[in-house]
């Protein structure tokens, strides 16, 4: 039979885009191990971003007119989509799609694209859902008091965006209103340069948040800043009640570092998940067995579940058609590894909007352990944070 | 001679033009961002040939993108006035700047134009009102609404353009004007030319020329974003293809373009991972073994084979 | 000392030197010979600045062809370039120095060698701390003579040095170069200035296209008809 | 007499420490950051004045080979638990090593053909060098912990790192050795006249191919030097050092070519600049602006002055 | 009457005055000899002139017009050419481009114009391979080319430095052949040279500079009899 092709465009020189490229090879031979969808094979056909926006758009261009195939799937950068999605309007194949977290996206994506199913949660859609977790937090530990809400965003696109939803959210929760009402008295947010970009000295802002003294300390950049910005916290004596840090991905051997203990994150999944998911340690142990590599970002649970449930929809919808595959996919439930059920709902502009939220966690002896939702949760947090002494 | 040389350049145009008709949108994308780096690679070139090595055009061809997605996106205008307003302002900056910093050489102008490209970039990211700050700008109308195939038409357009106005230049007298500029300064103004205004007008056509194909490109996909509109590879690729093609002549970038457009591509293809090792290997072969790039080396074989059968 | 054998050299696939042999003793040796004749080439080619395509060039019995430019110039052999190949932006002093620096013999001479120098070209030491590249013209030619004779050569091969010097020095450093040469140094000059040149050969011979046109002794030279037409001005 | 030439010689240098001391002043945390990070960026940009300033090779694959030599002293952290320090030595030696061979390799071909075939050929060789350690160790970020790393000491009330002076001390003896290379051996000599005119060279004597193999090859080495020095409060990931490239660049500019003091100086006054805008708040994102504004103001100021001679 | 004049020219490199307070006037017309020991100022001098340098003091007039703050290339428009001591040919044109590169600009030729006339430059000259590149030239040619390229300016005067230096006996008296025939055409012509025999046959004046100030102006043959120019200049023998 001939076989269904996917084709998705990530990355591969990142690493976020180079293991959701692996799960998604993982997905695939899983199903057609299992005989495929409808009879039919899937295939999957991968192309390089390399992160450069008019790369992305022409593999988009390649797959749908050289290879030919039925499906989209990938995604990472924003910058990189927002190139594809005019080209993806064009062939309006279903697409579902697990990067890409700035609205910009979303408003050019438009209201209409009903084949548009996009997995990561939107920018504002994480700020709301953090507001969420600290004030169950807040509510379940009674000695955790927040309050001050200090913003190290890296001055980019990413953790710009970051910063625009947090003065957003300020607002609302001055007039007791949103996610954040309950938790955020007051907002600072500076900027620093990440060192992913050149950068790399966060002291000037440290100290700026020291002399702030907020309750919670987040910063959003990239998992290079994650060390260096801890031992210069330490270096300044700067330890805030929750240091809580919101990359996409953490260094390598990062729990290893004296200096992680008891740091929080923001992010959609963890290893630890596998002891409350089954699909997650499934996925967990057949990733490790097939590439002989650790899932190291929340990207390969993403990818994996990316093709799980563009297949659980095929199954239920019993065709290719579009219109019924669309109504399938809406009714889709996937307990995803991510270790949440996926199901899609409206976002702000579209209609297919599957996480809404990410999770928090801290890191706890080496592993990263799930503090909230409180229903997943792995461990009770570590609180406040412990000063540097000793580390 | 001179008919058949102007014979293969018709039919070539026609098949460029044509090409549409045969190929795949895939082809067309890949085609439209060939002529994208060709075109800047020739605008890098032009400026070179007065012995100017600029590092601008990458914040010249973000220029030009901001422009035009800001007129579009805040002033309602067709994105095609878009991309001349993007030209017209590349232009216009680059003559207030170009005035200054005309007056410095080598490295010193080089890294001077580079330190201006950053400075539009953080300006412009700053500028949150206006430009949408770091998290960029998107417009809803694109270019022909992105039919590829116009796009394409456009960009090859602009890119005959640019070769007319370049081998325009190759061909007049400011051709010896800039070619003396480049050998001499003290010669060249002590035999009555006005170096200033010859640099100031070649870096000024280059810089509207980057505008132009910066404007085009964000219209084309509808949006700029600080760090992808201003990206260094819109500076290192252009003159990667300048000096593979072959420096100083028009043919040179044109060739380039076209050998590392489609090298960088078919090789994606060809290997998922690693693919940049060998575009960098394609790379240091060509220095290494064709010192005066491709066509250098046509022109040395050619000439070298015309020269034998002279001889004979 | 030096014998040249039967060279060949060509740029590309033009030949500018066809069969040339010439040898230099203890003596000062003459190349005369139009623009273009091939002079600085015959030169380049003892200096491996260019490689020969045949023929063989020995110094003391030894073959110079295997060697790059500073071995041969630390073997003992000098050389003024005909366009100088000064440091522009290193001072008239440490444009001489350098001359020794680089040569075992030369190095521990530098004071002597300075004095010496500043005997021929006082403008030198008067400018001693001025930039090479600010010097005029005919100072330049000066700086590249006596940055040469820093090396202490004992074979010292000059490309038209008296070009741009002023009539006082040229008759000045002919002199000196005559009292070089009597102090044992072997001597390649190619000169246009003829009348001058003559003064300081024992032998010279004329090259023209590259070719060997007439081998004589000075005396003879001075005699020759083509010589006298051509060159002398006669 | 004396002291007064001796004033006018080191007029930038006491110009700086004048500002250093103003600003310490009014700012002490800008002034300690700054000092820190020009001192870094100088240390890693002093190698690529050596080759580009005085002897005019043109390397952008410079901040590259910073990123190789970080990696290598993380693997022998990781591997032989060497202290980031002391693989300063080893490192040092396998960067010379290397440079040495890239530069018989390709380099070497290229010298004749002048910048813009080097600027393409390094370009490659940037892109070569990049990829294979994303390949080898993919982009994620790696690191290796020292204790030392982030202690701190008051003074006058003043909490600062100890660490990163470091950076001020290896970034002040690289440029006094590599000063008293230039000036007092007779290869240092050697390498400026082959700078200036590489014909010249090879007439007096030089051996202008060992001068630009040993020019280029300590150059590299120097960056092991950094790579040390780095590691400890640096995330490791390949294009960790692409940055300093461009930074290198613009310090080599605006001290002027071959001005290795000069670096120094640029260094630390770019940094200061730098730190003095990120101490302000709300005024972070502009600290570029101030980098670059300051680089092309002395560039165009330095560019007059030349003129009006 | 007086082409070019000079008012109290005064040119400091730093602390070393080049061009000392010099007045001179050069006379429509004439062929005159700029003289004088290495290091005198004559090339600086030139340099002032045509404006590669900028005078520190004083003023320079050509034609009735006070051409002190002109750029070069307007001074070359109004008909100051000159050569260069140190040759320097553009390399990356050929030898017609080099001398088309002088009508374009100095003489606002167009395109078609200057090759014919700089052809026409070559013939005069004996530049016998128009189109030649310049990679494998001799230094006659060069000088020659220098010639030409100055002389395609169409200037009304014309300063040579030193442009038979290094040439033998045969090639110079072609060289002064070629400069009679330009004067014949009504440029006026300043000669720098170190060859006393040249200098003899075709100056009518010479001009004779030492450590930048004027030490003796005149006929060749009265100058050269000087007792201050023999010894700071000339030597016993000349
Ligand atoms: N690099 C080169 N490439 C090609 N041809 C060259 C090169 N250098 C010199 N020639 C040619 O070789 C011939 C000999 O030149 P050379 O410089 O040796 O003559 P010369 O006798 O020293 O003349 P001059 O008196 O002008 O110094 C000339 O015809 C010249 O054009
Ligand atoms: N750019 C400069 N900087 C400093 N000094 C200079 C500069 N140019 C020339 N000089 C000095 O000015 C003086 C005059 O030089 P100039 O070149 O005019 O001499 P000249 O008369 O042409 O000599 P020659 O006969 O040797 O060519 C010389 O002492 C020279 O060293
Ligand atoms: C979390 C990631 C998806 C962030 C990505 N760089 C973006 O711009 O959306
Ligand atoms: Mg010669
Ligand atoms: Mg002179």
């Amino acid at each position: 039979a001939t076989p269904i092709k996917i084709g998705a465009v990530v990355p591969l020189g990142d690493i976020t885009g180079d293991q959701s490229a692996k799960a998604m090879k993982l997905a695939i031979d899983e199903i057609n191990a299992a005989g495929g969808l409808l009879g039919r094979p899937l295939e999957l056909i991968v192309v390089d971003s390399e992160l450069k926006p008019e790369k992305g758009a022409a593999a988009i261009e390649k797959l749908a007119t050289v290879d030919k195939v039925d499906f989209f799937v990938g995604g990472m950068a924003s910058s990189v989509h927002l190139a594809q999605i005019p080209v993806m309007k064009r062939y309006q194949k279903i697409t579902i799609w697990s990067g890409a977290a700035s609205y910009l996206c979303e408003n050019a994506v438009g209201p209409d694209a009903d084949w548009y199913f996009h997995l990561h949660p939107w920018d504002y859609q994480q700020g709301a859902s953090y507001g969420l977790g600290w004030t169950e937090l807040a509510e379940a530990y009674p000695d955790i008091e927040i309050e001050k809400i200090f913003l190290a965003y890296e001055e980019g696109g990413f953790g710009s965006a970051s910063h625009e939803s947090y003065l957003v959210l300020q607002s609302q929760a001055n007039q007791g209103e949103g996610a954040w009402a309950a938790v955020m008295g007051d907002y600072m947010g500076v900027s620093f340069k990440s060192a992913a970009l050149g950068g790399g000295d966060y002291r000037a802002m440290l100290q700026q948040a020291k002399a702030y003294d907020p309750d919670l300390f987040v910063w959003a950049g990239y998992d290079a800043d994650a060390l260096p910005m801890l031992q210069q916290a330490k270096e300044i004596g700067f330890a805030p009640k929750f240091f809580v840090g919101a990359p996409p991905g953490w260094p390598a051997h990062f729990g290893d570092s004296p200096l992680a203990e008891a740091v929080t994150l923001y992010g959609m999944w963890a290893p630890t998940i596998n002891k409350v998911s089954p699909t997650a340690e499934h996925f967990w142990n057949a990733y490790i067995e097939k590439y002989n590599e650790e899932p190291a970002t929340y990207f390969a649970p993403l990818g994996y579940t990316n093709i799980y449930f563009l297949a659980e929809g095929i199954k239920a919808a019993g065709t290719l058609d579009k219109a019924e595959l669309i109504k399938a996919l809406e009714e889709v439930e996937y307990a995803s590894p991510i270790g949440e059920v996926l199901k899609m709902s409206p976002s702000n502009v579209i209609k297919h909007q599957g996480f809404t939220g990410q999770k928090i966690l801290q890191w706890q002896g080496g592993e990263q352990q799930v503090i909230w939702p409180l229903n997943l949760k792995t461990a009770e947090p570590i609180y406040p944070f412990p000063s540097w002494e000793g580390r | 001679m001179k008919i058949t040389k102007s014979l293969v350049i018709i039919i070539l145009l026609i098949a460029a033009a044509l090409l549409p008709v045969v190929t795949e949108a895939y082809f067309i994308s890949v085609a439209i961002t060939i002529l994208t780096f060709m075109t800047l690679s020739i605008s890098w070139d032009m400026m070179l040939r007065t012995g100017q090595l600029s590092f601008g055009t990458a914040g010249f061809f973000g220029l030009g993108g901001y422009t035009g997605i800001i007129a579009v996106a805040d002033f309602g205008v067709d994105p095609l006035v878009g991309i001349i307003l993007g030209g017209l302002l590349a232009g216009g900056v680059s003559l207030l700047l170009g005035m200054a910093i005309l007056r410095l050489r080598g490295l010193y102008f080089a890294i001077t134009t580079m330190a201006l490209a950053s400075v539009f970039m953080v300006v412009i990211r700053n500028l949150n009102k206006l430009t949408g700050g770091p998290s960029g700008k998107i417009v809803y109308t694109t270019l022909f609404n992105y039919d590829s195939v116009k796009v394409y038409w456009l960009m090859l357009g602009i890119t005959v353009g640019t070769i007319v106005v370049s081998e325009v230049f190759q061909r007049t007298r400011v051709h010896f004007a800039i070619d003396s500029i480049r050998a001499d300064e003290t010669v060249a103004k002590s035999h009555g030319v006005n170096i200033y205004k010859y640099l100031i007008f070649v870096f000024v056509v280059t810089s509207i020329i980057q505008g132009v194909i910066g404007s085009t490109y964000a219209l084309q996909y509808g949006f700029v974003y600080p760090e992808s509109s201003f990206s260094a590879h819109y500076l290192l690729l252009p003159i990667a293809m300048a000096l593979v093609g072959g420096i100083y002549s028009t043919i040179g970038p044109v060739l380039g373009a076209i050998i590392l457009g489609l090298s960088s591509e078919y090789l994606k293809l060809i290997m998922p991972y690693g693919h940049l090792i060998f575009y960098g290997v394609i790379i240091v072969v060509v220095v290494l073994f064709l010192p005066n790039g491709v066509y250098g080396a046509i022109k040395d074989v050619t000439g070298f084979r015309k020269r034998r059968l002279e001889e004979r | 000392m030096l014998e040249v054998k039967n060279l060949f050299v060509s740029y590309g696939r033009i030949q500018v030197i066809t069969d040339f042999s010439f040898n230099v003793g203890a003596e000062a040796v003459g190349l005369f010979g139009p623009n273009g004749a091939g002079k600085t080439t015959l030169i380049n080619s003892i200096i491996g600045l260019v490689k020969p395509r045949s023929g063989e060039i020995l110094f003391e019995g030894e073959s110079l062809l295997p060697y790059e430019t500073h071995s041969i110039v630390r073997k003992g052999i000098s050389v003024v370039p005909q366009d100088g190949e000064l440091f522009p932006i290193m001072t008239v002093l440490e444009n001489l120095k350098i001359g020794a620096s680089y040569i075992k013999e030369a190095r521990d001479k530098v004071n002597e060698r300075l004095e010496f120098v500043f005997g021929i070209f006082p403008v030198l030491k008067e400018r001693a701390y001025q930039l090479a590249g600010t010097m005029s013209g005919g100072q330049q030619r000066m700086l590249a003579v006596g940055r040469s004779l820093m090396a202490v050569p004992r074979l010292l091969i000059l490309d038209e040095p008296s070009v741009g010097l002023q009539p006082t020095l040229v008759t000045e450093l002919f002199e000196k170069l005559s009292m070089i040469k009597s102090e044992g140094v072997s001597m390649i000059l190619s000169e246009q200035n003829v009348r001058q040149g003559l003064k300081v050969i024992d032998r010279g011979y004329v090259i023209e296209n590259g070719t060997l046109a007439i081998e004589s002794t000075a005396d003879d030279l001075m005699h020759n008809e083509h010589v006298k037409r051509s060159y002398l001005g006669l | 007499m004396e002291s007064i030439s001796f004033l006018r010689k080191h007029r930038n240098l006491f110009l700086l420490i004048a500002v250093i001391i103003v600003v310490a002043i009014w700012k002490p945390h800008a002034a300690i950051y700054g000092l820190q990070r020009g001192s870094l960026y100088s240390l890693v940009g002093l190698p690529l004045s050596l080759t580009l300033g005085v002897v005019g090779i043109m390397n952008l694959a410079h901040g590259d080979f910073l990123s190789l030599g970080i990696y290598f002293v993380y693997l022998f952290a990781t591997n032989l638990g060497m202290d980031p320090l002391v693989s300063i030595i080893p490192v040092f030696f396998l960067l010379f090593g290397l440079g040495v061979v890239i530069y018989k390799l390709t380099i070497t071909r290229v010298m004749k053909s002048g910048h813009l075939n080097q600027l393409l050929l390094t370009f490659g060789i940037s892109m070569i060098v990049l990829e294979a350690m994303n390949l080898i160790w993919t982009s994620r970020p790696r690191s290796v912990y020292v204790e030392y790393s982030s202690s701190s000491t008051t003074i006058a009330g003043v909490r600062f790192g100890t660490y990163e002076l470091l950076y001020v001390v290896f970034a002040f003896a690289v440029l006094i050795a590599l000063q008293l290379f230039l000036k007092k051996t007779r290869l240092g000599q050697a390498t400026f006249a082959v700078g200036q005119n590489p014909q010249g060279a090879k007439i007096v004597g030089i051996n202008t191919g060992f001068v630009y193999l040993f020019v280029f090859g300590i150059s590299i080495a120097i960056l092991g030097i950094a790579a040390g020095v780095m590691v400890p409060r640096f995330a490791i990931f390949p294009s960790v050092g692409s940055a300093f490239t461009m930074k290198s660049f613009c310090l080599v500019a605006m001290a002027g070519l071959g001005n290795l003091p000069g670096i120094l100086v640029s260094g630390i006054v770019l940094g200061v600049g730098e730190a003095i805008v990120q101490s302000i708040p709300g005024y972070a994102g502009w600290s570029d602006i101030v980098f670059f504004g300051v680089l092309i103001a002395v560039i165009m100021i330095r560019s007059l002055r030349r003129q009006s001679l | 009457m007086s082409i070019l004049k000079l008012d109290k020219v005064t040119k400091r490199f730093g602390g070393l005055v080049a061009v000392d307070n010099v007045s001179m006037e050069i006379q429509q017309g004439e062929i005159l000899g700029l003289i004088g020991p290495n290091g005198a100022g004559k090339t600086t001098l030139t340099n002032l002139i045509s404006g590669v340098h900028m005078v520190s003091e004083g003023k320079i007039i050509f034609d009735g017009i006070d051409i002190t703050f002109l750029p070069a290339h307007k001074r070359c428009n109004l008909g100051i050419a000159r050569t260069f001591q140190i040759a320097r040919p553009l390399k990356n044109l050929t030898v017609v481009e080099n001398i088309m590169v002088g009508g374009l600009f100095g003489n606002g030729e167009k395109l078609k114009e200057s090759k014919k006339s700089a052809l026409r430059l070559c013939e005069t000259i004996g530049l016998e391979e128009p189109d030649q590149t310049l990679d494998k030239i001799t230094v006659l040619d060069i000088k020659k080319i220098e010639i030409a390229r100055a002389m395609a300016t169409k200037p009304k005067i014309l300063f040579l430095d030193e442009v038979m230096s290094g040439l033998n006996m045969d090639e110079t008296r072609e060289m002064i052949d070629t400069v009679r025939k330009i004067r014949g055409t009504g440029v006026t012509i300043c000669i720098i040279e170190h060859v006393m025999s040249v200098i003899r046959e075709i100056t009518e004046r010479v001009i004779v500079l030492d450590r930048g100030t004027i030490l003796a102006e005149g006929p060749y043959s009265e100058v050269s009899q000087q007792h201050n120019v023999i010894t700071a200049y000339l030597g016993e023998d000349a």
